[in-house]
């Protein structure tokens, strides 16, 4: 399941590979521990804070702002047709950060602090698809 | 715990090394390490070998380095902490002799990069960091110093002329340097008009993949004073760890295991910033050095910049840095730098260093970082 | 050197782990090893990791580990010794208790093996001796397994049906075994027809890649006399080296690395073989428990069959080994598997066992063997 | 040149490169220190009991024993077309060991201490050089 994340396949398993399936629907989800609360993202099975391995999905607010950004010329394997691609960390509302590339109505020179959401994409069918997240451009007042 | 001594450094040539296995690499610079020590290898009681195995087609390296050394059936394993494998080699050798397991022990730092074909070598760049959550956005190991650089230039107004100063001084002392890769100096315009990898950083603000080995020889107390002449101690030690993603970092204007790492370096060294002679720190992208400068205290936050661009780190300056030319110059055989950082210090400490010598230099500095500072070692060594 | 104790451990679930990262897996036997200790994390100095890096996609684990289980900022490296890389870290975590570096520190074994595609196992699986003079010529890991067997079974007359009496034997004690990857026994039958691998090698002679992780906590004597209740003492550790390549090794009947550690262990704790009530043994073949059996002291060499049908190594017998399953039964993430052998053997020195519980269990040994032998780690735990 | 060494390349440059010039000239060569005399086989750029980097190749008898053998069934990458191959280590006359696998002359079921020669072998031409050595039958009298 989780070898449809993101934009290339490197992890194939994982506890919170359901995070694909949530992708699809559309939402934006963090990882919340059922019995503590303690919310994560990017999601993690296992509490940080109680130690527990019982978690569920919850959807949270796109709202992020960028942190840094940078424009890649030289690409690793799978990204050789992408360069040059820029990739930006966002710090979200919601708490904690995302890393993701630049969707199309983000401008490449934004400055720091930047509002922008966090968009839910796919890509392809069958064995060729792709769930993942793009950084969009964000009216300051408007919500994601 | 016992006191721990450097008894012997060995140092091969750093650089594309078509000529040699890296068994063979690891033999030059312990040559180097038992000639210099004039020991007996016999005495060795265990070797830890340093080294990110994946560069390299040989699986365990460590049994093979171990056979091809002639130490068997005395105990060797590998530490691995990335870029900073090294140093965790030289943190294990310490604590053995120091714990009394052993009286003498070698750590061996090898590496060799440039046998893989260059689509292997990119199928890694896309690997180093969190592959989960961020390799499969595409991020390399420049983007990530990219965006710590960003910022640092956002809050600090750092700029790129002194990421520069930072690759063209190690340049300079790199041309002075008969084992390093790059023995050659760049100028401040060719360092600016280089190709961009990862925006703001370009080809000259990052070191390069090399090839090669180095060599220390460890020693209690006593084993050491009965060779006779002037101890070098590694009197502290400093190791910390910071999530692996940049996503779980507080802020990216700093490494974090840098500052924890190097707090507990100087509480147990009983000595502060002030103290150091000469240091070696982690260059692997200009802006690391800048980053660097400040978690170790040589400047105030947001001074590394303008502080390199005065000549602070030259010899000559308040702290010189990286005078054998640095990961830049020198190249960065990722297995092999921090073993390769604690050899020159230990001899600038003897006052071996020739024209790159720093005078007086009684206390070094070793600041050798894992990837994006998941891992940092800060070693202090003493003349005495 | 301070005495270190072992106060928690923890195991998680082996075999094929279509369901979780390896950071998720070492998450598993984390947090059972810290419940069961009852201490507070924070109390954990230091972390070693132990995994051989190239079965996983994620380069630099320890970082990703260290993170995973909110351990940041005390520091963390990985150890690699091949199959033997638990045991390494279990030394290395060992002797920094007893330096005094630390009072209480993590030890975490965990490995994914199946996620990569067949072409990369099988391209690993080429690359395990030797690259240079052997692996050229297509060996394999069965095969030097296969080599040693060919000439035991020449010089002492061992047979197919001993070899398979050990995959009987270990089979039946994975049945036993909730953690197991294969809970099912096996008849003579079934291994004596399985395919051939490596001739006289069949399937149900080799132990299988498995995914899992283990941990331990270490305590140094003050602190683990604190939390009250008996105390297992890791009082005995011996690690050798042999030659990487099987072209330099004396003899093909015996692994010199198993005698040389084993004979350390013994000298360490002050008991031979004959006071060892349990014992893992690194049985990734079926032929490597025999020479185990024999370097190991608890029967003479050329013994190690006979001694095996005759059921010595099964509970009741003289001594009973790899209760758990061993390799063979229980699987073989062979990061992990030296930190799960300590499991099994503290957790017999508890009368923790259930079926598998070996009477009257005050002192066990672990025998982890990297690859062919070139490291062997002997330790030998003592309940008091 | 150490890359046309062997049935498949692994290790593309080593000191001792030079065992494939030797090779293609029909010469089974030894490594030998040239300030102590050492001979290795295999091959050693770098002294084991002087440790001086000096050496040179020297020939050497091709006979030898024939220590252990397995028939492998599961190849590894690169020999998947061979299956089964056989596979011995021989003890050299000259000293030291040679790991190959078997040529035509060799039964498959020799017995261990079976006289054998270790003889060079050339396959192919330019890239797909490949210089190497396999086990023969050697009658007991008959030199290598
Ligand atoms: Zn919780
Ligand atoms: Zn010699």
């Amino acid at each position: 399941m989780f070898d449809r994340f993101g934009m290339i396949t490197l992890t194939r398993f994982s506890k919170v590979g359901g995070i694909v399936d949530e992708l699809l629907a559309g939402r934006f989800v963090a990882s919340r521990c059922t019995r503590c609360g303690a919310r994560s993202f990017p999601p993690r099975a296992d509490c940080s804070e109680c130690r527990s391995g019982e978690f569920e999905f919850v959807e949270i607010s796109r709202r992020a702002r960028l942190l840094s950004y940078t424009t890649i010329h030289a690409a690793p394997t799978g990204f050789e047709d992408q360069v040059p691609y820029t990739l930006g960390v966002v710090e979200l509302e919601a708490g904690g950060r995302a890393m993701a590339c630049y969707g199309e109505t983000l401008p490449v020179d934004s400055e720091l602090g930047t509002p922008v959401s966090v968009v839910p994409c796919v890509r392809g069918k069958g064995d060729g698809l792709r769930a993942y997240y793009t950084l969009e451009r964000r009216e300051e007042e408007a919500d994601g | 715990m016992r006191r721990v001594a450097v008894i012997g450094t060995g140092h091969g040539r750093f650089g594309v090394r078509k000529d040699a296995t890296v068994q063979e690499l690891a033999f030059e610079a312990y040559r180097e390490a038992v000639d210099e020590a004039a020991i007996d290898p016999a005495e060795i009681g265990a070797t830890w070998v340093a080294s990110v195995p994946e560069y390299q087609k040989q699986r365990s390296l460590a049994g093979v380095i171990q056979e091809y050394l002639g130490l068997n059936p005395r105990p060797v394993w590998l530490t691995e902490a990335a870029c900073a494998s090294g140093s965790a080699a030289l943190h294990t050798a310490w604590t053995a002799v120091a714990a009394g397991l052993y009286d003498l022990v070698a750590v061996v730092g090898c590496q060799k990069m440039t046998e893989l074909e260059t689509a292997e070598i990119l199928a890694l760049m896309g690997r180093v960091g969190d592959v989960q959550w961020e390799s499969v956005f595409g991020s390399t190991f420049p983007a990530y110093y990219a965006l710590f650089a960003r910022q640092h230039m956002a809050r600090y107004g750092t700029t790129r002329e002194q990421l520069a100063a930072v690759a063209v001084k190690n340049h300079y002392y790199g041309a002075r340097n008969g084992k390093a890769m790059f023995q050659k100096e760049a100028s401040l315009e060719k360092v600016l008009s280089s190709a961009p990898v990862a925006d703001p950083l370009r080809v000259f603000d990052c070191c390069a993949n090399a090839d090669g080995a180095a060599c220390l020889l460890l020693a209690s107390a006593e084993r050491a004073k009965s060779l006779g002449g002037e101890v070098v101690w590694l009197d502290g030690l400093g190791s910390a760890s910071a999530p692996m993603s940049v996503l779980r970092r507080e802020d990216l204007c700093s490494l974090p295991s840098a500052v924890e790492a190097s707090r507990q370096a100087y509480a147990m060294a009983g000595a502060g910033p002030e103290a150091v002679k000469v240091a070696e720190v982690h260059d692997c992208f200009t802006i690391a050095e800048i980053l660097a400068l400040e978690d170790l205290g040589f400047c105030a936050p947001g001074e590394g910049g303008p502080f390199t661009l005065a000549g602070e780190t030259r010899t000559g300056g308040r702290i010189p840095v990286n005078v054998d030319g640095g990961l830049k110059a020198k190249g960065h055989p990722i297995g092999t730098t921090g073993v390769s950082m604690a050899v020159e210090i230990v001899r600038q400490l003897r006052g071996a260093c020739g024209e790159r010598q720093v005078a007086g230099a009684d206390l070094g500095l070793t600041h050798n970082v894992g990837g994006i500072g998941q891992y940092c070692f800060v070693n202090l060594f003493r003349r005495e």
